[in-house]
């Protein structure tokens, strides 16, 4: 009775001075601290932090999902009227699912592989509802349909693996969504997936929230995002609550020197239209590159995979050339092929007019300093046994440059990363992600390279710390007159920071061109869909 | 470009990353702190330490018999003639066996026989499967025909090796350890390899290749280095099964000669004898399943704090 | 009508179990048998496996005389030269057919290539022939002393009658049909080597009238069945089934359990009246041993008590004799052993230093895996290096032993110079069959090859004496050339316990080989 | 499917034609010579001069490999040189004790330590947690047949309850044939548990660490639910995969636990035909036991494809 009339007014779900304790020896006290918000019905908040700002915490302590490691020590967490902050297992799961549910970032890891999905979607009316298996079926059917899955029947049918990854965050939306709780916590739900389906994904979250009129608790760490989905946003740092406000009044009018900070460093989608015509020679040029891999099976046909075809490119000293495109489109094929960690299957590869395609071992080692590379994890990049100095110094002693000489190198370098030259004696181990690119940085371009690849050299960072290391590069090119090589996924990246820009998908590069010529007119028709599923994209942040 | 600079201070200053840093403590300080390295590696200080001084124990000639002092227990006092002809008293701590040999000797000195076929067992099996699950992982050519001869070895079950290369070649110390460590060959082969294989897919292996750095020097420098955590913990499980397999090579007859002082020599000779004198078996089977127990101890401790993902290759 | 049929039918087959039950006499053998050929090797067990399913045509008695068996009368003509043998009525194989005087010339024939006594019998034989069915001859060429001890012969090889059609089989090749005469017939579906053989009672044998004695007189078989365990190897495990009732017989207990089981309620230990000899055996082709002096210094110094105390421990199984063949058998005396059984350290340090003995190691094979023998090396080693050897104590098991003494090699490259093993009383108590004193250098029948013509002199007077006072004499001369020239040195001897429930009886316990007719199970 | 058993099928060719090289290569260049043994004690040099010939040991090796494979090629593994008889027919012969033996330890093994496994994987760190540990580690650390001698003398002398050695054909009665075989099993067990459980236990805590369990808890199931449904199908192939790898140890214990409780099994014959230098013997039951673990092996990389969808050949 009294749940009933709770249920219909006050907001669905409101946290108050929520506080959750870390571990001692963490590297702070609390994980949360005093987070006070509260989402209405038919709302949509977004959470917003960078890594290690507790907003998946509060997620988890909101569900009860929490480790008895992260206890919930001071606030209250609200549920249509009932806190839940201290609830018994019991009490929690007969909430789980039926009032609040959770969608997660990794659509993948996040499903059985071992269950098919209709079976999942069951085990939640099994558990919670007293229906026959043929009624079971005929909710689940309708729900698949209801989330805009096609062939719900063989849908129901399929393992996880078997679909792509937006199928699979809808048959989570699904699950989550099948007995109409009353919140719905989407923590990070399109981090993983390309921005086409991402795009769909907001869109169906968007939909369906209003049908049904849910609160959502939306956790992102993109501005993009929640400048297209968000009713309110919440920012925090360093687990504690620094703005709550309405959309528009956070994004473009933030109060809060953090906020301003973080706002501040998403990068703009405007290029910044510096790309004039180099009269100098290319440094490198591809012409009509492929790489097939083929599946060889010994009594099977053959398999072939055409990870790139055809691709020809050209970059200049003083210019960096953007390789945009979603995942397995074949553009980091490409960079693996230009720095010869793949054999590339057909075509040229010049550099400075001499072929490198189909070159020896023994022939390319002396090249090879002149094309350096950067990649994407900064924690697998650097070997862990080794020191920071041992690491930078180890191109040039390859290449019979004096030991001494080269530490005075690395000292130099460390300066012009713009970090301490003292710590060249620690251990990757000892540094932060953002720290560590910049050691990989440094360790490129001790071989004074003429052309720098940075594959996704920033696609792991915070947004802040992102910032900065675009920053850094764009600095270190301009000074040493590189040409460079960038590989991303994401847009507003790649309008930040390159001059010419070729979009690849399935392999071939679809548009090449000025990047303000692409950016600002794009003619393929993959193009402009890219760019009209960019999130957020006709939001101008930190405008005001 | 100062504009940059600022900018770039002012992140700084905000940028939540500074508070990231994690001062990790070096896998040695997580080695030495955890519980299971330091019983283990207690136990096994103490039994090492028991090996090395075995004659300094209070111990006789291990090999010296006496018909005239068989089957005492333990505690009991007897006779023992030495090689001079002189005959000497002597307490019997873990009584003797059938043939009037000192138990208690034959334990401590049974110490330095087990622990020398551990560690060399280990020792050399791993040095031939370094060698060949470096080639196997790194020459492209050379895995197929190695992997293969090892899967053949492999197929082989390990104590029929053992036993038929002892029974054939007669045991001396040198043909236990090499039976031992024959069948560990190609475990630790494939560990190497498959080290080898995910270790040259990582990015620093990568660069490094970008780098010009030589081939055998990415071996040595790179991935060999990063295979050690795995293989020490690798070492101490063959460690482990070793001296078990040498107590049942010599419990079947066809381990090290009887004479020479082995706890699984002195189990085989206590057989016969289980029901009347079973301290012949317990005693030295006390000592191995300690030693035993230090060791994969030690091993899991290691493992845990040197490389967590092993634990489920187990 | 079905039902009815069922009924029957697992009538039929609970009369059947009942049938297969019988009695039966669970016996756990001494060894695994392998080889069911006993004319092809010598191993005890295989002989063992002979005496159940095979007849001979003499034995020899509890007292070592040689009585008939299968024979019923015979004469020898004055020369000594003509013996004719009559077969006992009523001999039949299993197969039914009754045993002739062909089938016994056959297989002496092949007995004769393989045993080292029939060998040496061949060599006076000049035909054998069969004149009636029930008869046979053998024509000679000279008198032999000997050829009734070897018809009698309880060990291996013992001279066991099979078919013609069997004993034509190569002597070389191992037969494959398993026909005899005796009072079991084995049963070759269940034959599973290393696990168990089976034999079942002859229901047509006709045994003699004599009281069963040694390896003669009345075969009568008193149980259905006889399964010998070849899995249950374990002495420990042995002891434990014997206590719970899980079998009947041990052929040969540890001495280690002879005390303890000798206490156990339900069992009793038997001891056999003939021992078995332990000897270590020098190679003479090699350095050090291939000098009489040296042999002579480590005989010395082998004091028998030391190696019997270590190997057997338990006093009342074992007794030292110096003799070479077997004490209480008819040529046994302690004419020329003064060496041994008088051995001293002091002598033998002595003996050694004026051999001028260089050092050289004596190589001394020790087998790991037989438990009756394990323990003589070690004391022969302890021994040798107080009298002042230097020893090189090698262990391997048995196999590797048993091959590498037949190498010639120097033991630099393989070979030997010293192993010790035990011996049956009835395969060394004669000069003839022990081989051991076999003295022909290289061409020895047996591993050691001493080189001896005084003493294969001897011997063959030995052979062709007939007279049994004038043998004795020989027999003298030959143990005391033997003891001079250091062939081997006697260990002492020891008897074989063999443990048993209570309720079974009449095991024959002559020590001349297992035999298992007579027994009782009630 | 068919495509991936037929090219494991073929690819076991190479690895059990290896095994032939090495363990003919093993035997043929060691010392030891069969025809002695077979003559028994008291035969002369020439005797054994004699045996050797017919046993074809006088020929170089490499045509004894050649006959041999070329028998091996047709199925025949040769006769047995010390009991004369085929070797193949000798293993038929062991092959129920040592089967049972196999086959009842793993059964009882399985059933007991994943359950285990799987508690003190949902209680990881605790007290239960921890005395399994403590077990597993112990079951690796005691020898065998210290095991098998301690649980004799309790269960069968001392209790009374089963029997000492021995073992009974099942065509002799199931409660006889299962009589005998516990005791073994138990011993042979105490290793496979200890294995088994700390699998068990690491892959299900590995699972227990994955997103889906987060999802699965999400969506409000019960514990057990989460453990068997979730956790523990996504632990099995591991499971699998050390059961596979567990069939080469179990051969290994085969041979000892045999030997103790005195069960004529294919690890006796081995052990007996080793000490005989019985050529064909070793090499047939090596070979034979080579095949069982090929092929087991290849049934659990074919059990994954039903234990993991994902996988598809």
């Amino acid at each position: 009775m009294t749940d009933a009339k709770l249920r219909g007014s006050g907001p669905v779900l409101d946290v108050r001075g929520l506080t959750i304790a870390l571990p001692s020896g963490s590297d702070r006290r609390e994980a949360v601290s005093g987070a006070s918000f509260s989402v209405k019905r038919g709302e949509i908040l977004c959470l917003v932090g960078e890594s290690g700002s507790g907003k998946s915490v509060i997620a988890q302590a909101v569900m009860g999902l929490l480790p008895d490691t992260l206890p919930v020590t001071g606030g209250e967490i609200v549920l249509e009227g009932e806190n839940v902050a201290h609830a018994g297992r019991e009490r929690l799961r007969e909430l789980r699912a039926t009032r609040m549910s959770m969608i997660f970032q990794e659509p993948m890891t996040a499903l059985n592989p071992v269950m098919t999905c209709g079976d999942q979607i069951d085990e939640v009316l099994r558990e919670h509802t007293q229906l026959t298996p043929e009624q079971r079926r005929d909710r689940i059917l309708a729900i698949v349909r209801e989330v805009a899955l096609p062939e719900p029947e063989r849908i129901i049918a399929s393992y996880p693996h078997q679909l792509s990854g937006g199928q699979r965050q809808r048959i989570m939306i699904a699950m989550a969504l099948v007995l109409e709780p009353a919140l719905l916590i989407a923590d990070e739900p399109t981090t993983a997936l390309d921005v086409t389906t991402q795009a769909q994904i907001l869109t169906l979250i968007q939909d369906l929230q209003q049908r049904h009129g849910m609160g959502v608790l939306f956790i992102t760490h993109d501005f993009g995002v929640v400048a297209e989905i968000a009713h309110r946003v919440a920012v925090l740092r360093l687990g504690k609550l620094v703005e709550l406000g309405e959309k528009d009044a956070v994004l473009k009018r933030p109060q809060h020197a953090y906020t301003k900070m973080l706002i501040g460093a998403v990068p703009s989608l405007q290029t910044h239209g510096r790309a004039a015509e180099g009269a100098s020679e290319p440094v490198l040029r591809t012409v009509g590159l492929c790489k097939t891999y083929y599946d060889r099976g010994w009594f099977g046909r053959r398999r072939e995979v055409h990870a790139a075809q055809d691709v020809s490119i050209e970059i200049r000293r003083g210019q960096t050339l953007g390789i945009v495109g979603e995942s397995g489109s074949g553009k980091s094929t490409v960079a693996r092929c230009i720095i010869r960690l793949i054999d590339p299957t057909a075509g040229e590869i010049l550099l400075h007019g001499q072929d490198i395609a189909r070159m020896s071992a023994a022939e390319l080692r002396p090249l090879r300093r002149r094309v350096q590379i950067v990649f994407q994890d900064p924690y697998r990049s650097l070997n862990p046994r080794r020191t920071v100095l041992e690491a930078i110094i180890e191109g040039p002693v390859n290449y019979g440059v004096r030991r001494d000489k080269a530490i005075e190198r690395a000292r130099q370098l460390m300066d012009l990363v713009r970090m301490d030259p003292a710590s060249l004696n620690r251990y990757p181990h000892q540094f932060s992600g953002g720290q560590r690119q910049r050691i990989c940085i440094a360790r490129a371009l001790a071989q004074e390279p003429e052309l720098l690849i940075a594959d996704e050299a920033v696609s792991a960072l915070d947004v802040s710390v992102q910032a900065q290391v675009l920053d850094l590069l764009e600095d270190i090119r301009n000074r040493l007159n590189l040409a460079m090589l960038f590989i991303t996924h994401d847009l507003r990246v790649a309008a930040q920071v390159c001059d010419y820009v070729a979009v690849m998908s399935q392999g071939r590069i679809v548009e090449h061109g000025p990047a303000g010529q692409v950016f600002g007119a794009p003619r393929h028709e993959y193009t402009r869909a890219l760019f009209a599923a960019a999130p957020g994209r006709d939001f101008a942040f930190g405008s005001a | 470009m100062p504009a940059a600079q600022s900018k770039a201070s002012e992140l700084e200053t905000l940028s939540v990353e500074a508070a990231d840093i994690r001062v990790t403590e070096s896998a040695w300080q997580r080695v030495r702190k955890n519980w299971s390295v330091r019983i283990g590696g207690a136990a096994l200080a103490l039994l090492l330490l028991i090996a090395v001084s075995a004659p300094w124990l209070g111990t006789v000639d291990p090999t010296l018999f006496d018909a005239a002092s068989r089957d005492l227990v333990p505690g009991q006092r007897g006779e023992i003639t030495t090689l001079d002809g002189e005959i000497i008293k002597h307490k019997f701590w873990f009584g003797s066996d059938s043939y009037g040999r000192d138990i208690y000797s034959r334990v401590m000195y049974g110490a330095r026989v087990s622990l020398t076929v551990a560690v060399l067992a280990a020792l050399l099996s791993l040095a031939f499967g370094i060698v060949c699950g470096l080639s196997a992982g790194y020459l492209r050519w050379l895995d197929g025909i190695l992997m293969r001869f090892m899967d053949g070895l492999m197929a082989i079950p390990a104590i029929l090796i053992a036993i038929a290369l002892v029974a054939m070649w007669r045991g001396s110390l040198t043909t236990v350890i090499i039976a031992i460590a024959i069948p560990e060959i190609p475990r630790v082969t494939r560990l190497v390899r498959s080290l080898v294989l995910s270790i040259r897919e990582e990015p620093y292996v990568e660069a490094a290749v970008a780098l010009g750095t030589p081939t055998w020097k990415i071996m040595f420098g790179h991935i060999l280095p990063n295979t050690i955590a795995p293989l020490v913990v690798q070492g101490t499980y063959i460690c482990a099964a070793a001296i078990l397999v040498e107590a049942i090579l010599s419990f079947l007859g066809v381990g090290l000669p009887p004479d020479i002082p082995t706890w699984g020599n002195i189990m085989a000779e206590g057989r016969p004898q289980f029901n009347q004198y079973p301290h012949n078996i317990f005693i030295p089977g006390v000592f191995l399943a300690i030693t035993v127990l230090a060791v994969n101890i030690l091993g899991d401790g290691l493992r845990d704090t040197l490389d967590p993902k092993m634990a489920k290759r187990v | 009508m079905n039902r009815n049929i069922v009924v029957a039918v697992l009538l039929a087959a609970a009369a059947g179990g009942a049938l297969a039950q019988g009695e039966v006499l669970r016996v756990v053998p001494h060894s695994n048998l392998s080889i069911l050929d006993p004319v092809w090797t010598t191993a005890y067990m295989s002989r063992n496996h002979g005496y159940m399913i095979y007849d001979t045509l003499f034995g020899t008695d509890g007292k070592s005389q040689i009585k008939p068996q299968m024979v019923e009368s015979w004469t020898e003509s004055p020369d000594h030269r003509l013996w004719t043998f009559k077969l006992r009525k009523g001999l039949a194989f299993h197969d039914g057919a009754p045993v002739t005087g062909e089938d016994v010339v056959a297989s002496l024939g092949r007995w004769g290539k393989r045993d080292a006594m029939g060998v040496a019998l061949m060599t006076f034989v000049e035909r054998m022939d069969s004149p009636s069915p029930d008869s046979f001859r053998i024509f000679l060429r000279e008198p032999c002393g000997f050829l009734l001890e070897a018809l009698g012969k309880p060990s291996s090889n013992v001279p066991f009658i099979m078919p013609k059609r069997v004993a034509e089989t190569d002597a070389f090749n191992q037969i494959d049909d398993y026909t005899g005469s005796g009072p079991y017939v084995f049963k070759r579906d269940e034959f599973k080597p290393g696990d168990r053989a089976v034999y079942l009672k002859n229901t047509k044998y006709k045994p003699r009238a004599e009281p069963a004695s040694g390896t003669t007189g009345g075969k009568n078989v008193y149980v259905d069945r006889v399964e010998w365990n070849l899995a249950l190897r374990d002495v420990q495990a042995q002891s434990n089934a014997l206590v719970k009732g899980e079998i009947d017989i041990i052929e040969s207990l540890a001495f280690d359990h002879y005390e303890s089981m000798s206490k156990e309620k339900g069992v009793k230990v038997l001891k056999p009246t003939l021992g078995l000899q332990y000897m270590c055996r020098f190679n003479h082709l090699h350095a050090p041993f291939n000098r009489a002096e040296v042999r002579r210094a480590a005989l010395a110094a082998f004091d028998q008590r030391q190696f019997l105390k270590a190997q057997v421990g338990v006093d009342e199984l074992y007794k030292p004799c110096a003799s070479m063949f077997t004490c209480g058998t008819p040529y046994a005396s302690d004419v020329g052993t003064e060496l041994q059984a008088r051995s001293s350290m002091r002598k033998a340090q002595d003996l050694l230093k004026q051999s001028g003995y260089d050092g050289t190691p004596v190589v001394l094979m020790k087998p790991t895996d037989l438990q009756s023998i394990g323990k003589l090396p070690d004391v022969a080693g302890q021994l040798m290096r107080q009298a002042g050897f230097k020893v090189d104590l090698q262990a391997m098991d048995w196999q590797t032993l048993v091959s590498r003494r037949a190498k010639k090699d120097a033991p630099s490259a393989g070979g030997w110079n010293m192993f010790c093993t035990a011996w049956v009383a009835p395969d060394i108590w004669s000069p003839v069959n022990n081989a051991a004193l076999d003295a022909r250098g290289d061409k020895s029948g047996w591993f050691g090859w001493p080189d001896g013509p005084k003493l294969q002199e001897l011997r063959s007077q030995f052979m062709r004496e007939t007279d049994e006072a004038k043998k004795k004499k020989l027999a003298e001369a030959i143990q005391t050339e033997a003891f001079q020239l250091a062939t081997h040195a006697p260990l002492g001897e020891y008897v074989q316990p063999v443990a048993t429930r209570q309720n079974i009886s009449g095991v024959i316990m002559s020590g001349l080989a297992n035999i298992y007719w007579n027994v009782k199970k009630n | 499917m068919l495509n991936f058993i037929a090219r494991r099928i073929l690819a076991t060719v190479p690895v059990l034609a290896i095994v032939a090289v090495l363990v003919f290569l093993l035997l043929r260049l060691t010392p030891g010579d069969p025809a002695a043994i077979l003559a028994g004690d008291a035969a002369s040099a020439d005797q054994i001069a004699r045996i050797r010939i017919s046993l074809g040991l006088d020929q170089p090796i490499i045509v004894q490999f050649g006959i041999w494979i070329g028998h091996l090629v047709t199925g025949d593994l040769g006769e047995s040189f010390y009991y004369k008889i085929q070797v193949a027919d000798l293993i038929a012969q062991r092959l129920e004790p040592t089967l049972s033996l196999a086959t009842l330890t793993i059964l009882f093994s399985v059933l007991v330590s994943v359950p285990l496994g799987v508690i003190a994987a949902w209680r990881f760190g605790g007290w239960f947690d921890r005395a399994l540990m403590g077990f597993s580690v112990m079951g690796f650390s005691i020898p065998v047949f210290v095991l098998a001698y301690i649980l004799i003398w309790i269960v069968s002398l001392k209790l009374g309850w089963l029997p000492v050695q021995g073992y009974k054909r099942i065509a002799d009665g199931f409660w006889p044939y299962l009589q005998h075989l516990i005791l073994p099993s138990i011993t042979l067990s105490v290793i496979f548990i200890a294995l088994i459980a700390r699998v068990t236990r690491a892959s299900v805590l590995e699972s227990l660490g994955e997103d889906y369990i987060r999802t699965a808890r999400a969506k409000g199931l019960r514990e057990s639910q989460v453990l068997i449904r979730h956790a523990l199908a996504n632990a099995a192939v591991p499971i699998v995969t050390v059961i596979g790898i567990g069939i080469a140890l179990l051969i290994g214990g085969v041979v000892v636990t045999e030997s103790v409780y005195a069960i004529p099994g294919l690890g006796r014959l081995t052990v007996d035909a080793v000490l005989a230098r019985d050529f064909p013997t070793i090499q047939g039951v090596i070979l034979f036991f080579s095949l069982v673990y090929v092929g087991v092996n290849l049934l659990v990389d074919l059990s994954y494809v039903f234990l993991d969808p994902r996988i598809r050949y």
